[in-house]
């Protein structure tokens, strides 16, 4: 689907010196792929969805879509990948509801089908009665749930969505409930997602193939592939065979 | 004669051609001559003189000021803490009402709904409209609008059309009929009332108790300013010229309508008061900030001027 | 039993309110009567020069229904507010959009922030001489002199509010396809609402203040204003008109406060609660 | 060769800098330059009114040394200088310490702030006829024109920063075994030090503002500072004086800025950096 | 060495209304106890911890202090208890080094003393070069070291230490290591340890008794103990069975 070779990403530091935080990033993106993306704080995690994504093209290499049969850097510019981003992702003026619809209304669905879908959305992650709510009455799991249903509810025509970190305020419980209401959404609605956390346990836990970064600048360590069916044991022996060995590569 | 000079601090109106004497005797160096160390204090008009001559005595910050005649006497009737003291006279007539140069604008009965600028409400020319007004059968309230502005910004807004027309001291009417801003003289003070008191040297009770000698040497200084000034017209008229920024021609109509003086004219005075308190509801005899056994303006004036210092001048 | 005792709780919560605020205007007047005290008796040797707190209370009422020259202390106090909101206007509609213009180019932002940064230093009161003798003594002045004074906080705000609006809004928005208008429309405005309202808060406050002097140095020859009237009064030695009058500016003032505390708990309902407040 | 090019750049990009604010000042002159024209011939049907650009530099040099009634331009701003810094010197030593106590005491805030609520809309310009009848035409007036501009941001400042100071930093320092006054000199005061001087900022923004509005209205008998001159100069037709007098307010306000700059980079440098700012 | 016994604790909501937050909270704390306290989000962990450490007192309960045979709820208040709260922790107009020294200055320790011990601690989370530096320019980990540091520095006369979920923002990496480093002061300065998280494996691996809590008011649904050795290991079967019981009572 995606062919990524970002061979160089650099940034202008305060001081006027540039530093380079991605280096040497190939991989390929695959249709239904669900891709775990790992690596220590301030690695360029976020930069590199950031490129991902579109938002930024200011790299050295090059990002080609494969089956359109197009190459281009700006493949997304189009709005066709969802963004869950990092934080503050709500737009705090707007309610649940508007928040969802906002890509809806921006694409001129008509108002029923808005509502619909919008409605469809909120039941699937149990939120309905928050409809009426502004981000700042809600908790933190309730906002990244939101957060994901705007990204998947005008249904990106290359039906990617990239996450950063999306759970990492999030205590265990709603945390291991919203990772099993993810798997279902993705495999319902047949996404592919690009998911950033630091939690290894979570990546094991989701994705079928983990790439390992490491710092300074960031290049791929490894890129391991997990086989292992859903839902997954988190206690098993294999789960914890694949984290002990990715752990050894941070 | 004496080693160090006496402070007093003088006030005076900004740019008041009436108060020329005070302008001379700074120029002159007359209070210097007299052992006075001098501290000149501007005011925009009377009534501000006056608040500050009503300030509590350890914040007081004038002795002796130049005003009008009427804002002293409005004042010294409606506020407890004024006060004070006439002393010499500084001027009669020197007032003028100035209308835009239009035609249908000719006597006293035009002005009835129309927006005149005064310097201040009851000051000395707010005092001589009420009576250019009778003239016509008018009242304050037969204007359009009465504004307050100092003098200086009456000539703008004649020129931007923002007034019909105001009344000043002079220099500021002669300056109001250049050909750019356009106005006429439709009355001079002295055709509604000729040698009317105008300016006076008043000064707080307060001050004259503790430091009458000053006073007496500032009354001698105005004495001989006056008296330069009506000796040496031409040069008077120069340095006129050079502290109001005039052309020739402005200083020597603006000074002709001017009488410098420094007696007081104590039956003008009294005619005074009886018209200001013919003319304004606010102003009466009965007022609780006078001794009560006064009770006609004779007495008042009789009380209110002092001219024991004019007398004495040597 | 439950309920009643809780809202027993409650409203003698309310008058214990109510008490501290009536003790606080009676340790207000208190200190006001000891300050005339002070100021007749200490300084002016037992002459009356101030008014007491019920004079001046009286008085205010008095004015509000008789007309000095032809205005009432309404009729002032009107033609103060409406020369605020005229320049807060101007502000508004030209400090606004280069705000937020400036804001988002980086060109402009070198060409013209500069020259701006130049003129900010100079208070507005310092502009009246020059609009007095450029526009005249009338509206124009008034409102000019308050839009110097408005302009600053209002352009100020619409820019930090544009250059501190975050980026992951305009990002979250593109990846969901709004185009460049969709995001200065539907992101960058709602995002400077709060600065929009803070600047304009902070603007009628100045401005308020420009008016008063404007109107003491008489810009305006129409109803001279509420400015004006105490200058005016100080200038005729009525005291107690004089403060009767900064009462009514002190009323007014508390009113444009309330008024913008409505607006912003209305326009900005989504976000979240300051932490101080409650008297 | 990369040191090489990099500092190559770097000159590079000062230039351009430097290029940019040159530009930006040209405009600045320009857009004044035509302004003057349009009022000139525009408005005034060709008479000289308002004077070039350049006569104003010309001018403002020439006062910088020569002396109209005895002061030059550096004295008037110097007196207005000495105004300012004593009203909100006046304002630090009582706004403080009551921030500090009311911000922290139920009782006193109940109290003592409705009070001020009540004075804080009235703005200090309009104290300004209520100080010249009580405290003459002095340095006393003008201080106390300023010290009430300068008290409410203040006093407010150091109020919200005692109230919103995280209770945690007093929680861990009573784990640490801090007494209360430890606490109150330990932890209240470094953490409200940016609120404060936040506060100074704005007062003197506002202080510089009351003290040209208190000069104009001729509130200190000495030197009259350089509100007093702006205006005098209006009204005496110079109106080249009047704008060579606003040009050195611009520069003084410009001065304050930049120290207010300097002193915050170096107090606060514990804080955070700012978002925006470099132009 | 303590026994806490907390009845009720309530709170005011902005309503006016009353909140139970903690509701019969009995538990004992040994010398040299490692417990972790595991809750959903918002349960009242904080609350707890900051009834502990004697900064609230307006509960029904006691809290008795056994081997000192006294009782009394402010036992805290004499300062003998280390506290690392949950955010902004250190002092930001302190530097690292005064941050650590805070204690020591207020307790009148010689300058000598002060210096030493801060070297100390600086060298043991080896942290020596970033003395001069304010807390705005160090990482969120390194922050947490400090925060320990402090707390531990002046050697609370009970060597408890309370800390309120420290390590939340780290990443993977730098959690394990700041964890190794606990177990060591722990072990080291024989500290009595209550420390609270969101984290699961984290509780299990670091401390000996695991408390978790329920909500609405919350209430101890179980206090296990686990008797593994230091270090423990993730991956194995003991390990994570234990946590998948943890989990069921979330
Ligand atoms: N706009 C920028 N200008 C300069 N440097 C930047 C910019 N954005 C990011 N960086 C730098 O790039 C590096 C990578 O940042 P990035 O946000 O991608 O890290 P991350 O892996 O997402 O970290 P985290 O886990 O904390 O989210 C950091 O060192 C950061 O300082
Ligand atoms: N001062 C307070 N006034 C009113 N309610 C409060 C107060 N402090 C805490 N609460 C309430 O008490 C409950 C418990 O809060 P607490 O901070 O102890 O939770 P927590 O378990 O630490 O949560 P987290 O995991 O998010 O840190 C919350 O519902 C909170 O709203
Ligand atoms: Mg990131
Ligand atoms: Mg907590």
């Amino acid at each position: 689907m995606l062919d990524i070779n970002i061979e160089s990403k650099q940034f202008q530091t305060p001081q006027k010196t540039t530093k380079e935080v991605l280096s040497q990033i190939h991989f390929k993106l695959s249709d239904h792929d669900f891709i775990s993306i790992i690596g220590p704080s301030g690695c360029g995690k976020t930069t590199l969805l950031r490129i991902l994504a579109g938002f930024d093209d200011d790299f050295v290499g090059e990002i080609e879509s494969s089956d359109h049969n197009r190459a281009t850097r700006k493949f997304s510019r189009l709005g066709n990948i969802g963004y869950v981003p990092q934080d503050f992702s709500l737009f705090p003026w707007l309610t649940v509801e508007d928040n969802i619809k906002f890509g809806l209304r921006i694409k001129k669905y008509s108002k029923d089908d808005q509502t619909d879908i919008t409605t469809r959305l909120l039941r699937l992650v149990e939120m309905e009665e928050f409809r009426k709510y502004y981000p700042k009455d809600i908790s933190g799991g309730m906002k990244q749930k939101i957060a994901i249903c705007r990204a998947i509810a005008s249904n990106p025509a290359s039906n990617l969505i990239v996450m950063d970190e999306p759970f990492s305020a999030l205590d265990a419980q709603t945390r291991n409930s919203i990772q099993n209401d993810l798997l279902h959404i993705w495999h319902e609605q047949h996404l592919t997602i690009v998911f950033v956390t630091h939690n290894i346990d979570e990546a094991v836990f989701l994705s079928n193939k983990v790439i390992v970064l490491g710092k300074d600048p960031a290049n791929i360590q490894k890129i391991e592939s997990i086989n292992l069916p859903h839902p997954r044991d988190r206690t098993s022996t294999e789960f914890n065979s694949i984290r002990k060995e990715l752990l050894t590569f941070l | 004669e004496k080693s160090r000079p006496e402070s007093v601090r003088i006030g005076y109106l900004e740019g008041d051609l009436h108060q020329l004497a005070f302008y001379i005797a700074q120029e002159k160096g007359f209070y210097t001559d007299e052992g006075l160390n001098v501290t000149a204090v501007p005011f925009s008009n009377g009534g501000a003189v006056m608040a500050a001559f009503e300030t509590p005595p350890a914040t007081r910050s004038i002795d002796i000021s130049y005003l009008g005649f009427a804002p002293a006497l409005y004042h010294r009737f409606n506020n407890p803490a004024a006060n004070i003291k006439v002393l010499a006279s500084v001027n009669v007539n020197g007032s003028a009402l100035i209308v835009r140069d239009d035609d249908s604008i000719q006597t006293a009965a035009d002005l009835a709904g129309l927006k005149i600028a005064v310097p201040a409400r009851h000051n000395m020319q707010d005092f001589i409209l009420a009576m250019i007004l009778d003239q016509g059968g008018l009242t304050h309230d037969d204007l359009g609008e009465i504004i307050v502005m100092g003098p200086s910004d009456m000539i703008i807004a004649l020129q931007n059309g923002n007034i019909d027309g105001y009344i000043a001291w002079e220099p500021h009417n002669v300056k109001g009929t250049t050909v750019t801003i356009g106005g006429k003289y439709l009355y001079t003070s002295s055709d509604v009332w000729s040698n009317h008191p105008c300016c006076v040297i008043a000064s707080h009770e307060d001050f004259i108790d503790a430091d009458p000698e000053t006073v007496q040497k500032v009354i001698n200084v105005h004495y001989r300013a006056t008296e330069w000034i009506l000796d040496h017209w031409e040069e008077a008229k120069s340095i006129a010229m050079e502290k109001m920024n005039l052309s020739a021609e402005q200083a020597t109509e603006a000074m002709a309508n001017i009488g410098y003086v420094y007696s007081n004219d104590l039956t003008q005075m009294t005619a005074f008061v009886d018209k200001l308190v013919e003319l304004n509801p606010d102003v009466s005899l009965d007022s609780e900030y006078i001794p009560s056994e006064i009770t006609t303006s004779t007495q008042f004036i009789d009380y209110f001027v002092d001219g024991s210092y004019l007398a004495a001048l040597d | 039993m439950e309920i009643e005792s809780l809202s027993n709780r409650k409203s003698t919560q309310y008058l214990i309110k109510l008490g501290y605020l009536l003790l606080s205007f009676l340790v207000f007047i208190g200190v006001w009567a000891l300050f005339v005290v002070i100021i007749n008796e200490g300084m002016n040797n037992g002459i009356r020069v101030l008014p007491s707190p019920f004079e001046v209370f009286q008085t205010f009422f008095h004015l509000l229904v008789t007309r000095i020259d032809g205005n009432n202390l309404l009729d002032h106090v009107g033609a103060s507010l409406f020369r605020v909101l005229l320049g807060v206007l101007y502000a508004f509609f030209i400090g606004v959009p280069l705000g937020v213009i400036i804001g988002s180019s980086p060109l402009f932002d070198r060409i013209l922030r500069p020259m701006l940064e130049l003129l900010r230093p100079i208070p507005p009161i310092a502009w009246i001489p020059m609009a007095i003798i450029t526009f005249g003594l009338g509206i124009l002045s008034s409102s000019f002199v308050i839009f110097v004074g408005a302009f600053f906080p209002i352009f100020q705000n619409a820019y930090d509010g544009v250059h501190r609006s975050n980026q992951v809004y305009a990002d979250v928005a593109r990846s969901l396809g709004a185009t460049k208008v969709d995001i200065a429309l539907e992101i960058t405005l709602p995002a400077i609402i709060p600065n929009i309202l803070t600047g304009l808060k902070v603007s009628f406050g100045v401005g308020w203040m420009c008016v008063i002097a404007a109107e003491m140095m008489g810009i305006d020859v129409n109803i001279g204003g509420i400015g004006y009237f105490i200058n005016y009064m100080k200038d005729v030695g009525n005291y107690a008109n004089m403060m009767a009058g900064m009462l009514m500016i002190a009323i007014v003032g508390l009113g444009i406060n309330g008024i913008f505390e409505l607006i912003e708990r209305y326009i900005l309902r989504w976000t979240p609660k300051k932490q101080t407040e409650e008297v």
